[in-house]
């Protein structure tokens, strides 16, 4: 309907202007069995983006899907100079099934960016971050935030088989060292996680922690990030409405200063102090 | 030139096109300029500081959703030293949202609110009355006129009632709160549903029902608002299911002097300003020079009343 | 093989899907196998020849529809003569659909059509009561436990009331029901609401008020069903909005122990037995042997008992 | 959804059977600035009609069109040898406006033929009838018969401005004899029709009269056939959900023996006895 490009005074808290805008489809492919690699054509001003933020997607209605509500999807890569905003996603639902209908060409109504992003703190000169599955998307920006910074970053790529390991080129691409664990080689569990985090840790080569989404990984991460005092972000996920912090639906549970809080994913998140996070 | 203003008692907006209760906030100012909105309409609040209801808070439907946020409040002093300051800065009503469970903590909050900066009170009297075996005020007009009369002696303010769908007496309802001194009506609220996830057999939302809002509940609102304007004297502001310009001017010709716009904002933040140009661009196509000429012109003359008061489906 | 039989008090369907009153008729049975049916419901009628409403009769909304039929009636004379003999070719359980303004003329119907051939009587309380100021019998306790008292004692047949969703009462309703004798709940009838035409200012229905059926309703009706398979003992019929495989196991999920299917019928003649064979599949899938596996078995067990029987959205 | 073609044992009071197809449209194309043609490829067993039978489409979703109930549409041509099905429509709303989208090789769900056509007596020798508008798509199917009949038949065509006089020639194929009356050259009015019919009249040729559509025409073609005993018949609309006689909505009135009786339009009709047919 609407595809008025607003200019967005009250910023997001992070750091820049929130569009609603009509954005074209370059491409939309199939990257592997699960994902699927989205890349819009979007007007420069969308595209002054932070690793960790988000757009809320107006999915389209086709025969079979009619999704109602908007669908929020981390930001995969924003590259100015190219005009493009990347998504990597799941088909899971009517959403995005629909989302995977979409041609070269066809318009896409996208809100963004939206959300507070990951912070890299001035001397956290060796970032670790652990991902696994859809994960990969909302780190992958990280990694190349780190490298325009100069910042050494190692990340743990998880999957359920080597073959779905299909971000290690990315963050290679970007400089980062990527390690490889998977279920199919039995490497993927969290105690072999935690010795390769200790082993990092131990060459003194961890300054801060970064993963997003399972709570296995998030409790494994607050107890590491505790016991040797490094600092570290999470990335939440929960099911959103407006994305712009008015409906108040995507609020999760934190604790600050000993007491349980709640904030709103879109908009204080989707990025999280991991310690203040708490597992549901 | 076409005139969008109308009157609603005693006030005038400059258009009828405001954000209903919930669906609207500061950080909304970023996306869309607040001085286009015939008024500004805040969350409901109560007096004391609570929190919401567990997640998932909204889900899908159909082309339409349920939510059960509830009612996360900061608490009136927040309120009123965070949240009115910021709206002074435009030249548009600003309109609260009060609720509470029982007659004296409405009145206390009523009484509260009642500062320099709210320009009218929306009562939500939709949710439950832990008084009266938990209906809602707005289910029954006893308890509708109960609350109403201690609203109306706690604030000089305009007053106005948003009634609920979850009831079999909308008419008995709405002339309740016109006697208790309602300065106008708003319909309506959401209506209760429900969804499960037939893989996991839980409840989609985490409250297990929450209400129905979107465009099924149109034809619902629709016709709450025109009931409610042929029963009483005060104005209507409708509200349900608005997503476009068309159904604004149904709304108007069923008797709503305004519209609230709930949902449609969520799938297009900009849905009130581009409704607000619609709008006159609908008038200006139709030689309509003023607003009056559509509200309430339902052509429903041969309808007989028990026809336009019945309360269920034939 | 899975098996697709459902109870219902004394009586045993070979499968849980039956046409909703009024979406049906024997000029379905050259589209369909009417044998397939778990029940054969008839359109509601009256002791007297009656008319329905002016015309249109019916009106389109986003996704579903309004009607105002009314029931025309050719009388119980003709019904017994010429459509209880036609329904007796088929081995299904034939269910009688009636209504009256009042509680002697509902004793009337009921006994007259207590009749070899019936096997069970749906009650339609959802229409206006004209000794209670109008509003349907359903819409209250009171009234419902009245006049279900008395069909009670005019019929030995299964009786299964029909409810409405012009409400605030589902529970008191449904128990009201089940207290004076009810066999069974159907769960729901069609939501009062309206559409106008902005063209021509007039209401889209004849009538001017008509009832929602379709996909809108069904997250309201499945709600009241939920609600009611948890406050009554007797079985809940679902109804409202069922048009996939999916949607019936939601309410089966909810605590249906059989649904109606009413407007998916006029979109696709093939709905119904389209369903049971899909109903068949998604069981074969899922490793599930029988119906009482899925029936009731939502997973709400957190649920305060002050949530479960809400009556508003919060 | 469904798109099994069951057998339709209960017939339809005229001829056939009632099936529920999918059918391919072959195409789809403007015939005026008003009016369509569509051309399904449709089944042998949808394709046994009658002139003035319907069918009940499924008018597809599409971004902007979300019909929901079916929509009633007269055969404008059935042809067996062929497997084609025609119709012909006037883009007025959101059903007629999605059927305009559909393309060559897309699919339509159909639902017929429906209802009871016209009939055509034994003694009727002459024929005579009177269109207007889209009235032309019903009406067509029933010169055809006459000719297959070997009746003579005229046709009075009524438009806006000759230009839109589209089916004449599909009359003339038909050997049908053509008058036409416009708005555009003021020969449409009611007393130039009364007297071109009454012309025939005098010479005896009118042994039944055929009309769809509007008032006006009605009463007229009433009052002649009260007039000269001339038996007549007309095809009406109503708002059509289930197009198979369960839902009663359908209904119109009509004067039968002294009373005023009410009949489907889907079931008992869509075609009625002039006479018996009331204005509206
Ligand atoms: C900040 C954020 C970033 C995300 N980034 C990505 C990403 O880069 N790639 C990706 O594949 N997915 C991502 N997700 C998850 C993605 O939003 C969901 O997979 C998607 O909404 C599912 O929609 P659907 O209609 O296909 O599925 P359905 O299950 O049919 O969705 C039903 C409803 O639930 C909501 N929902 C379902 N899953 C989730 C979820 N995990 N989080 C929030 N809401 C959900 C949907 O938005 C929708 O409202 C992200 C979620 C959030 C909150
Ligand atoms: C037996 C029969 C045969 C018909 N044959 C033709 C034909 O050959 N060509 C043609 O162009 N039109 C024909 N019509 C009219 C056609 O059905 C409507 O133009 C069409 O339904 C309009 O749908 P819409 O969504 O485009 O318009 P809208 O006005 O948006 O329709 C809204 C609703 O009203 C109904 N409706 C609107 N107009 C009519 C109408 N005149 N009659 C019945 N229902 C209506 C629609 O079906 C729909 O449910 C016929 C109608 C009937 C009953
Ligand atoms: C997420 C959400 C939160 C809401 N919160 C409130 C509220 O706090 N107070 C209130 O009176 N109504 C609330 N409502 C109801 C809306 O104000 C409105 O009455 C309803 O959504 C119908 O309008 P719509 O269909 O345009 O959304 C809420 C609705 C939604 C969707
Ligand atoms: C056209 C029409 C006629 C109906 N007539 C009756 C009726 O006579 N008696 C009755 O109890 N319900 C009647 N209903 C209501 C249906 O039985 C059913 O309760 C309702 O349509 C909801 O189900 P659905 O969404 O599957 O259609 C009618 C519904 C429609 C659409
Ligand atoms: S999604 Fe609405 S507040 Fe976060
Ligand atoms: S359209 Fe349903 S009876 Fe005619």
């Amino acid at each position: 309907m609407a595809n008025s490009d607003t200019y967005a005074g009250v910023s997001s808290p992070a750091n820049g202007k929130v569009f609603e805008v009509e954005t074209r489809v370059k491409s939309n492919t199939e990257v592997n069995g699960e994902y699927r690699l989205l890349i819009l054509d979007a007007p420069q001003r969308v595209l002054d983006c932070q690793p960790g933020q988000f757009f809320h997607l107006l999915c389209p209605s086709t025969l079979e899907n009619a999704p109602y509500l908007r669908r929020p999807m981390s930001i995969y890569g924003y590259y100015p100079e190219k005009g493009e905003l990347h998504f990597l996603y799941k088909v899971t639902g009517e959403g995005t099934r629909a989302l995977a209908e979409l041609l070269p060409g066809d318009a896409l109504n996208v809100l963004g960016p939206l959300g507070k992003g990951f912070s890299i703190a001035k001397d956290w000169r060796h970032l670790l971050l652990v991902a696994r599955g859809v994960g990969l998307a909302t780190l992958a920006p990280l990694a190349q935030e780190a490298r325009r910074r100069g910042r050494k970053l190692t990340a743990i790529c998880s999957a359920r088989s080597p073959e779905v390991l299909m971000s290690v080129d990315l963050f290679r691409g970007m400089g980062a060292e990527v390690i490889t664990v998977t279920d199919a080689e039995g490497s993927s569990g969290m105690e072999n996680i935690e010795a390769i985090i200790q082993g990092r840790i131990d060459v003194g080569e961890v300054d801060a922690l970064y993963t997003c989404g399972s709570n296995r990984m998030l409790r494994l991460l607050q107890k590491i990030g505790a016991e040797h005092g490094i600092p570290g972000e999470i990335a939440l996920e929960q099911q959103m409405a407006c994305g712009l912090g008015m409906c108040q639906c995507c609020v999760r549970s934190f604790r600050r200063n000993d007491q349980i809080v709640h904030e709103r994913v879109c908009r204080e998140g989707p990025v999280f102090d991991m310690q203040e996070a708490m597992a549901w | 030139m076409v005139d969008l203003t109308t009157r609603l008692g005693a006030m005038t907006l400059k258009n009828p096109i405001m954000p209903a209760s919930g669906t609207f906030s500061e950080d909304l100012a970023g996306v869309i300029d607040f001085n286009t909105l015939g008024a500004h309409v805040t969350k409901t609040i109560t007096y004391e500081k609570r929190g919401g209801n567990p997640t998932p808070r909204v889900c899908e439907v159909r082309g339409s959703m349920l939510n059960s946020i509830g009612i996360p409040s900061k608490g009136i002093d927040h309120f009123i030293q965070h949240v009115i300051p910021y709206y002074r800065q435009y030249d548009v009503p600003l309109v609260v949202s009060i609720s509470a469970h029982n007659a004296d903590d409405f009145a206390r909050i009523c009484q509260a609110i009642s500062v320099p900066g709210v320009d009218a009170i929306e009562v939500n009297i939709s949710c439950p009355n832990i008084e009266d075996d938990g209906k809602a005020f707005a289910m029954r007009p006893s308890t509708t006129q109960q609350v109403m009369t201690r609203l109306r002696g706690a604030s000089d303010l305009p007053l106005w009632a948003k009634l609920s769908p979850n009831t079999g007496e909308t008419i008995e309802v709405a002339l309740a709160a016109q006697e208790a001194g309602a300065d106008a009506l708003v319909v309506s609220n959401t209506l209760l549903s429900m969804a499960i996830d037939i893989q996991s057999r839980k409840p989609k939302l985490g409250n297990l029902m929450g209400g129905l809002s979107g465009p099924s509940l149109k034809p619902i609102a629709l016709r709450m608002a025109y009931q409610c304007s042929k029963a009483v004297d005060i104005p209507v502001i409708g509200c349900g299911g608005i997503s476009t310009v068309e159904d604004v001017v149904e709304y108007l010709i069923a008797g709503a002097s305004a519209v609230q716009i709930g949902t449609a904002t969520f799938i297009n933040p900009t849905a009130m300003p581009n409704i607000i140009s619609g709008l006159e661009d609908y008038m200006i196509r139709h030689g309509i020079a003023d607003l009056t000429e559509l509200i309430g012109s339902v052509r429903d003359d041969d309808a007989a009343d028990s026809v336009v008061f019945m309360e269920t489906a034939p």
